[in-house]
């Protein structure tokens, strides 16, 4: 073994932090907190030395690789190798689980001191060791080990999904995530399997070498599989059943992890699979990519814009952000096939980046979401309201989180969509009328989501933080959330900010995968303006969010500091005027579901909403002369779970419940079967020309 | 080769065969179990006829076997359950009379078309028994899985062995004495077995049609 | 090492009949408990001298040429002994005390005890017959024995059970003697019919010469036969009966030892019928067979609601993968297929323990009626959690990977369709044991149905302890003496 | 660059700054003037605006007792996001000193940042109204984003930029040509966006107080002092950016291509471009009725789909 020692060591160290965390929190006490807490810190010591590590391997460029053939797995069955590999793209997704798993780690110590009732101690340590197992997943240079890790990333985190079982809503999404999740499984072990029987190498390294010569027949196989996959995992659609279900049901923190980081490992596989190993393919598989995650960006802000539920909503705008990193990937494919690396590598730096901003800002969101939902004891938002006054720094964090989730300048989620936009834009020089066509229309969904975003991201700060409390537990809070969750949420609000000022701090670590994937020089980037600005030398596009910021920095200070100059009059307080409505209450606000009503009205072909309306005869359940009470009631249809999931279950139940019949009972019908199964093997005596004329 | 004594052991074959034909269609339990005592002479015959007629003397003791164990212990044991437990007369089958008899001839053709081609068997001198010897293992298992009776499945079962060693003894000429008595021992032992359980059934359903066996499904 | 030569094969022969004939006359309880296990306890042992001879000789010496041991009876004899060990240390706890709810008298806990004795010894035979007629012989005797073990409680429903037992599995075994006949013809028509053998060692000689058809035709029969007591689709329907109506230890040598001893027979015919040149026929039986046995099983899983029969049919589909992987071929399929037998013999067996164990606490098999077990009976229900993980193929327990190396034989020899629709099958039937453990194991602590369970359960523990490491440290650690165990028997399977 | 060269720089940007902020209530003025008059009133003088704004500047503020700090803070952040996108246009020079910040896709996001606020701090005081002129304005504003977006890349696909100042430098070079199809649709697809951003029929009424169809009003009713006074200033600079946007993309002639003296006759020329303007689209605000609100979407999807026809043209002329 010849390895470099520094990366190594460190990541060493991180596993084995890992690994006691994980012993402590399961073999302590469950119920107890310091055991809790002893986990969580031996976490918050691995995700530091393994983003050390992955720092170190980033900028110093050493690569390294390490495998082991097991004990007994010789010689027939070269694919059982385990190995570790760290190159760029490894190096950059550790340093992303590393880094957000930091903050939500910072952040579990007071979510599950304050909010988590029932066995913190094994809470942490699971969540311990799904950060191992999700560190694993992308470190495995073997396919042998992908798959083993990659299964075990998916159990564990069932186990946290259900962490809460007492619920039996809890255990039924568990379970359909499980389910889900495994058949993904299988899917992504037909891909890898596949690349090594074929390709001869158990090492990913050895599989790219090879990957040139294969059958592209092969690789398409592959290339279905991979997606089907990876991209269950990361919740493309129709894929993406599982995601709303199992994200909410997961304690806050692990919501966080899961939408934060785990989804993005369903990206690395993608960007190992179908980028790193394959290196691109066919034009349909780009286009593939591109159409899929364009509904997925669609259908997860539509969805999302239904929902009452704060983590539901937040799930399905991880479809939706999950859609534009895989509209990225599409583009990036299209532009590689077509022969422009140097286009590709600017789709997939945008993709990639946007896979860090949507990590940041996901997880941010979600302990935010986890911050109120646990202080205003439910998650649906039409029983919160005015949380902002009783919790304004947790408010100040998730407005943070919102407006970059949104898209807006100067925080990070504008910069990877701008990348974005500028890799649509330049279909023009394609040369080709339908890939320009089809990727200007992929900017105009672009456009639409991120806008759709704004829109569901106004309607969710406001009606969890601002206007009255719609019910009395609303009312109740009145304290911010535990510091410890708060200064987590403080590291991604800054984060945030300053992936948007300056972006180059993360597009120069993941320039160097981005180039040796497609074989280019870094797509953009010269260093210049205040802050370092986006060049983009093929399109003379740029950004300087720095500057802006700068501006926008100065303007509001100025404003600010004229604003506070005295008036002549003084600044009062007064009942909200609402068109001179005598001392409007809580009842009259704009809930979250009026606020979405224009959308679920204009966009009902899709929603195709069920409505009930009841009026009740008079003197039901508040008497009056001359009132009626009315009910009303809209729900609106899933069709991704009510068409394809729902039957393709009910199909499968009963064909089940109609093979079982078969075991009747009647031992004559079995006897039968001998007969049946006789005379077919007879048959197949005469197909094989052995016993026929 | 000695032509008449091929026919000899043809023509006791065909009895095997017919045996086993009539005890399909045969609907009184008492004439099949005679049936199944006439059928298992022949077979001993068979051995002894082998033995003979192609000097292979371990044959003369398997005949033997055959005939004290299938035509008389055997026998003997079925007369005696059905006395003891008052198995009805009466054959119940799921299928009738007359499409058990077309089932023989299916069992029958089935048996030629499949032994029918194989090459090999040109060098055997009594390789025309294998068709019979199939048919009758057909006809057997016809027999267990149409009969409502645990105990007729019982004699299904045995017509099916019997169809075995047909085989056994005229094409291989026994398969050593070692071995036969090990499957003789077994045989012994299963209707030893079967006895302990329908009795056993007798006792606990009152019936011993397997029919009513019916409670664990799914 | 050193090791006195005796005659260890016969030995081990004479170890579990010399037990069961003792435990006739035990005095007590606690010595029928104890003699039986030194029957069990003393053979394992003798496997592992045998083991380690097959290792050093290639095959251990045998008394007569009715006799071979090689390292396919070594894989076999392994997973009989670790498995019986473990059946009888659970039979000591699950009914050898008064105290225990299925609690037997001393004479009938001694013919129990006997019998289970016995049904080892068969198994044994199996392992080490060389003579076809022999192995078939020991098949029936496997098939006798164990009857009698599956109505051992007298009661409606385990008599229904025997019964059908018994009738399906000899009718098939008819069959297999038929074919096992056919065989022993076509070898005669290679050499003439003085020449005629059932010796596997010679039939092996001659495989080449022998004829196609009258091979496949006897194929036929012996896949039908022993495909009967192996369990296969459709003639599996013997299996979920007899499994959930005999006494649970009962239950876990069915499924873990004589479905692998029934498979065992198979894989011998293979091995003879993988050296005649061009054919095929056999792959695609194993294939057919296999398939159909994997998914036929994953559908009755997915709507199964009795614990033991859910564990029944999910040994028919590993019975179907072990299947599959034979139909594979090739060495990393041979390979697969043995280790798989191995692990599926350790899973399914700390299945049966933790289960048997959780519906005696719980008071019902039936899994709807259960819940919250983890909250009541931690220990129980985390070791069935573990298992029931390990049994759906989960990393890194060691059946995810034999499952594994016999998915990489299907990509490697082109059949690719089959894999798919393994792992669709797979899946489904992953989804079905979560679908009802998980409402089995999770949920709140249930206010009544709980009893403490088992006053003694140290022979538990230890058979638990046997088990554990094969189930977890196998999947990515094969000690290499077990690792060249089964590579040796690859070759000698492989023809 | 040297030092007087920097100095001249800043000394455009303070001027552009100065420009935009100082005109707006006076174009807005100018509108209302022609509005009134063609609906035969005299109306309110045309810098009357100056005039509401200096009355609101000397006010104090009442806020709701159910805000919290966002109503302070979100005006301010609404209006520096304006400030902010000023300089992205070139107004005075080609190529604009500040161009190097960033382009039209940055343009958009600012105006998406400053409509963001306004509709968040719309809630905050928990009035009715408030939250439907919110989520009226939100909605609009995100159906809306794929035309702009792609009247975006409409206008920058010949020029392979969507940085203003490339785009108008490729208008200046094709002479009369600029006029082509493909830049005919993209320039009403933009009249659609410009006249929805801004709140003008015939998708808001901006001299209405009718709740039923009231959407950037409703907004700002709990608003007064001089929070009132930024969002009111900010109306009137948004008109200004975008007005000012399809200027120097449709006739981007009159801008001074250095840094001479001929700044101060391009002042001349983009305050008569910027008034001309506002005069054609105060009498064409004339012509339209309110429209039902949910007929917004028809015009979104309208203004979209002549933004990709406008893209697929300038593919078959040909780069």
């Amino acid at each position: 073994m010849n390895l470099p020692p520094g990366p190594l060591l460190l990541l060493g160290a991180a596993a084995s932090a890992y690994l006691i965390g994980v012993l402590a929190g399961l073999l302590g006490k469950a119920d107890s907190q310091g055991t809790a807490q002893v986990s969580l810190a031996f976490a918050l010591l691995g995700t530091v030395l393994g983003g050390t590590s992955a720092l170190f391997e980033l900028l110093g460029g050493s690569v390294f690789n390490w495998t082991y053939v097991p004990s007994g797995f010789t010689s027939p069955d070269s694919v059982m190798v385990i190995g570790i590999a760290m190159d760029p793209l490894s190096a950059f997704f550790v340093l992303l689980i590393s880094m957000v798993g930091f903050a939500i780690t910072l952040s579990s110590f007071g979510y599950l001191d304050k909010y988590v009732h029932e066995r913190p101690a094994t809470l942490a340590g699971f969540y311990a060791l799904f950060l191992f197992t999700l560190l694993t997943v992308v470190l495995a240079g073997t396919v042998f080990l992908f798959l083993i890790a990659w299964e075990a990333m998916t159990i564990v985190s069932y186990f946290l999904v259900v962490h809460e079982h007492a619920s039996p809503k809890v255990r039924r999404s568990g379970l359909f995530y499980l389910v889900i999740s495994h058949a993904a499984g299988a899917a992504v072990l037909t891909s890898l399997l596949l690349l090594a029987v074929y390709s001869g190498s158990p090492t990913f390294a050895g599989i790219a070498q090879a990957a040139s010569h294969l059958n592209p027949w092969v690789k398409s196989l592959v290339f279905v599989a991979a997606t089907l996959g990876f991209g269950t995992k990361a919740g493309l659609v129709p894929l993406h059943v599982w995601l709303p279900e199992a994200h909410p049901a997961a304690p806050s923190n692990v919501s966080a992890l899961m939408s934060g980081v785990m989804i993005k490992v369903g990206i690395y596989g993608i960007l190992r699979v179908v980028f790193q190993v394959m290196g691109g393919g066919p034009l349909w598989w780009g286009v593939l990519l591109l159409v899929m995650g364009a509904t997925s960006a669609l259908v997860g802000v539509l969805n999302a814009i239904a929902q009452h539920d704060i983590k539901r909503l937040l799930a399905f705008h991880s479809v939706e952000n999950i859609g534009i990193i895989f509209m990225a990937l599409g583009a990036s494919l299209i532009f590689l096939s077509l022969g422009f690396p140097l286009l590709a590598a600017l789709a997939l730096l945008a993709g990639m980046l946007h896979t860090v901003n949507h990590a940041l800002f996901k997880s941010l969101l979600f302990l935010g979401a986890g911050a109120v939902s646990g202080a205003a004891g439910t998650r649906d938002m039409e029983h919160m309201g005015g949380l902002a006054r009783a919790m304004p720094q947790t408010a100040l964090f998730f407005i943070v989180g919102a407006m970059a989730i949104s898209g807006l300048p100067p925080l990070n989620g504008f910069v990877s969509e701008w990348l974005l936009f500028q890799a649509f834009f330049a279909s023009f020089s394609t040369g080709s009328l339908a890939t320009e066509v089809l990727l200007t229309a992929a900017g105009g969904v672009l456009a639409l989501s991120t806008g759709l975003a704004g829109y569901c991201f106004v309607k969710a700060s406001g009606a969890i933080f601002l206007a009255r409390p719609r019910s009395s537990e609303a009312e109740r809070v009145s304290s911010d959330a535990p510091a410890t969750l708060r200064s987590g949420m403080a590291v991604l609000s800054i984060l945030c900010i300053l992936l948007g000022v300056v972006p180059l701090l993360a597009i120069e670590l993941i320039g160097r995968s981005v180039s040796e994937i497609t074989n280019t020089a870094s797509p953009t980037v010269s260093l210049g303006g205040v802050l370092g600005s986006l060049e983009l030398p093929s399109l003379s596009g740029n950004l300087d969010l720095g500057v802006i910021a700068l501006v926008l920095a100065a303007a509001i200070l100025v404003l600010w500091v004229v604003r506070r100059t005295r008036t002549a009059e003084k600044d009062r307080v007064s009942p909200a005027w609402d068109c001179g409505l005598d001392r409007p209450t809580s009842r009259m606000e704009y809930t979250p579901s009026g606020y979405a009503q224009p959308i679920l009205r204009i966009f009902a072909s899709y929603y195709a909403p069920t409505t009930l309306t009841e009026t009740s005869p008079r003197g039901g359940s508040r008497p009056g002369p001359l009132m009626k009470v009315s009910r009303f009631q809209s729900e609106i249809s899933y069709p991704w779970v009510e068409g394809f999931f729902d039957p393709l279950k009910q199909h499968v139940m009963d064909l089940a419940r109609r093979t079982s019949r078969l075991q009747s009972g009647r031992i004559h019908a079995y006897l039968a079967y001998f007969v049946l199964t006789l005379l077919v093997l007879l048959a197949a005596l005469w197909f094989f020309g052995g016993g026929g004329p | 080769m000695v032509a008449p004594g091929l026919l000899a052991l043809e023509l006791t074959a065909a009895v095997v065969l017919v045996s086993a034909w009539l005890s399909l269609v045969h609907r009184r339990l008492e004439a099949i179990i005679n049936l199944y005592l006439v059928q298992s002479a022949a077979v001993g015959l068979i051995a002894i006829l082998v033995a003979y007629l192609y000097s292979a003397p371990d044959l003369y003791l398997t005949g033997l076997l055959v005939l004290g164990l299938n035509a008389i212990i055997f026998p003997w044991i079925l007369h005696r359950i059905q006395r003891e437990i008052r198995v009805p007369n009466e054959i119940r089958m799921f299928v009738s009379v007359r499409l058990s008899a077309l089932a023989g001839l299916g069992c029958l053709l089935l048996a030629v078309a499949v032994v029918g081609p194989l090459t090999p068997l040109a060098e055997i001198p009594a390789a025309g028994l294998l068709p019979i010897s199939v048919a009758v293992v057909l006809m057997g298992l016809f027999m267990v899985s149409t009969r409502r009776k645990a105990f007729t499945q019982v004699v299904g079962m045995l017509v099916m062995e019997n169809g075995v060693f047909l085989a056994g003894v005229a094409l291989t000429y026994g398969l050593g004495i070692f071995l036969e008595l090990g499957v003789a021992a077994n045989l012994l032992i299963l209707a030893i077995v079967s006895r302990i359980f329908l009795y056993r059934m007798n006792d606990t359903f009152d019936t011993v049609d397997a029919d009513v066996l019916r409670s664990l499904e799914g | 090492m050193y090791l006195p030569d005796l005659p260890w094969t016969l030995l081990l022969l004479l170890a579990p009949a010399a037990a069961a004939i003792a435990v006739q006359a035990a005095p007590s309880r606690g010595w029928a408990n104890g003699l039986s296990i030194a029957g069990a306890a003393v053979s394992l042992a003798i496997i592992f001298v045998t083991i380690s001879q097959i290792l050093t000789l290639g095959t251990a010496p045998v008394p007569s040429a009715e006799l071979n041991v090689d390292a396919l009876s070594g894989v076999l004899l392994l997973l009989l002994g670790v498995v019986g060990l473990a059946a009888v240390l659970y039979s000591v706890d699950y009914l050898g005390w008064e105290e225990s709810p299925h609690a037997l008298s001393l004479p009938r806990l001694r013919r129990y005890h006997s019998f289970l004795l016995l049904f080892l010894f068969t198994m044994f035979v199996v392992a080490e017959a060389n003579d076809l007629g022999l192995l078939w012989i020991a098949m029936e005797g496997t098939t006798l024995v164990s009857a009698v073990l599956v109505g051992f409680y007298h009661n409606r429903r385990s008599i229904e059970a025997s019964w059908k037992y018994l009738v399906i599995c000899s009718v098939g075994l008819v069959f297999a003697l038929f074919g096992t006949l056919l065989l022993y013809l076509a070898s005669g028509a290679v050499s003439g019919p003085s020449g005629a053998t059932l010796e596997w060692t010679r039939l092996m000689q001659v495989a080449p010469k022998l004829d196609p058809g009258l091979v496949r035709l006897a194929i036929v029969f012996l896949f039908i036969g022993y495909g009967t007591k192996a369990g296969l689709a459709p003639m599996h329907t013997w299996l979920p009966d007899a499994h959930s109506e005999s006494p649970t230890p009962v239950s876990a040598m069915l499924s873990a030892g004589l479905l692998k001893c029934a498979i065992f027979a198979l894989v011998r015919v293979n091995a003879i019928t993988s050296r005649m040149p061009g054919f095929t026929f056999t792959t695609w039986l194993f294939l057919g067979f296999g398939l159909l046995s994997v998914v036929l099983a994953s559908l009755f899983i997915l709507v199964q609601r009795d614990l033991k029969r859910l564990l029944a049919y999910s040994s028919v589909e590993h019975i179907g993968i072990i299947s599959i992987g034979i139909g594979f071929g090739g060495v990393l399929g041979l390979f697969g297929a043995f280790y798989h037998m191995i692990n599926h013999a350790a899973t399914k067996t700390l299945l049966f323990l933790t289960g048997g164990t959780l519906t005696i606490q719980a008071g019902t098999k039936d899994l709807e009626e259960i819940s919250g077990s983890l909250a009541a009976v931690p220990a129980t229900g985390g070791l069935l959690l573990l298992g029931v993980l390990a049994l759906a193929g989960v990393p890194p327990f060691s059946i995810f990977s034999s499952e594994f190396i016999i998915l990489t034989a299907g990509f490697t020899g082109g059949f690719w369709w089959a894999d798919v629709i393994l792992l669709f099958a797979l899946a489904i039937v992953f989804g079905g044991l979560l679908l009802h453990l998980s409402r089995a194991l999770f949920g709140p602590k249930p206010r009544v149905g709980f009893t403490s369970g088992f006053r003694r359960y140290v022979a538990t523990a230890v058979a638990i302890g046997l088990l554990l490491p094969i189930v977890l440290g196998l999947g990515v650690w094969l000690p290499n003496p077990l690792s060249q165990l089964l590579h040796a028997a690859v070759v000698v399977g492989g023809g | 660059m040297s030092l007087s060269s920097e100095l001249g720089i800043v000394g455009i940007i303070v001027l552009e700054f100065a420009l935009v902020l100082g005109i707006s209530p006076l174009l807005s003025g100018v509108i209302r003037k022609i509005k009134s008059r063609s609906q035969g009133r005299v109306g309110f003088p045309i810098f009357q605006s100056y005039r509401d704004l200096g009355k609101l500047f000397h006010k104090g503020s009442v806020y709701a007792e159910s805000a919290s700090a966002v109503t302070e803070w979100a005006p301010l952040i609404s209006f520096g996001a304006l400030i902010a996108a000023i300089p992205l246009v070139p107004w005075l020079v080609l190529p604009s000193p500040f161009g190097f910040a960033g382009d039209l896709i940055l343009f958009v996001g600012l105006l998406a940042l400053s409509r963001f606020m306004t509709a968040l701090a719309a809630l905050d005081a928990g009035s009715t109204f408030g939250g439907m002129g919110s989520t009226r304005d939100m909605w609009i504003g995100a159906l809306l984003e794929p035309a702009f977006l792609l009247t975006i890349f409409a206008w920058g696909a010949p020029s392979g930029s969507t940085g203003a100042s490339t785009i108008a430098l490729h208008s200046i070079s094709l002479g009369l040509a600029n006029f082509s199809p493909p830049m005919l649709l993209a320039t009403t697809a933009f009249v659609f966006v410009l006249f929805a951003e801004t709140g003008r029929l015939p998708f808001d009424n901006p001299a209405t107080h009718l709740e039923l169809t009231m959407i950037h009003e409703a907004m700002v009713l709990d608003y007064s002092g001089r929070e009132l006074l930024l969002i009111e200033w900010g109306k009137a600079v948004k008109f200004t950016l975008l007005t000012g946007l399809l200027l120097t993309v449709l006739l981007p002639w009159g801008l001074s291509l250095s840094l001479g003296i001929l700044v101060l006759l391009a002042i001349a020329v983009v305050v008569a471009k910027l008034l001309g303007a506002s005069v054609i689209i105060g009498a064409l605000e004339t012509r339209f009725a309110k429209l039902r609100l949910f007929r917004v979407v028809d015009f979104a999807a309208v203004a979209t789909v002549l933004a990709l026809g406008s893209i697929s043209l300038t593919y078959l002329v040909g780069v």
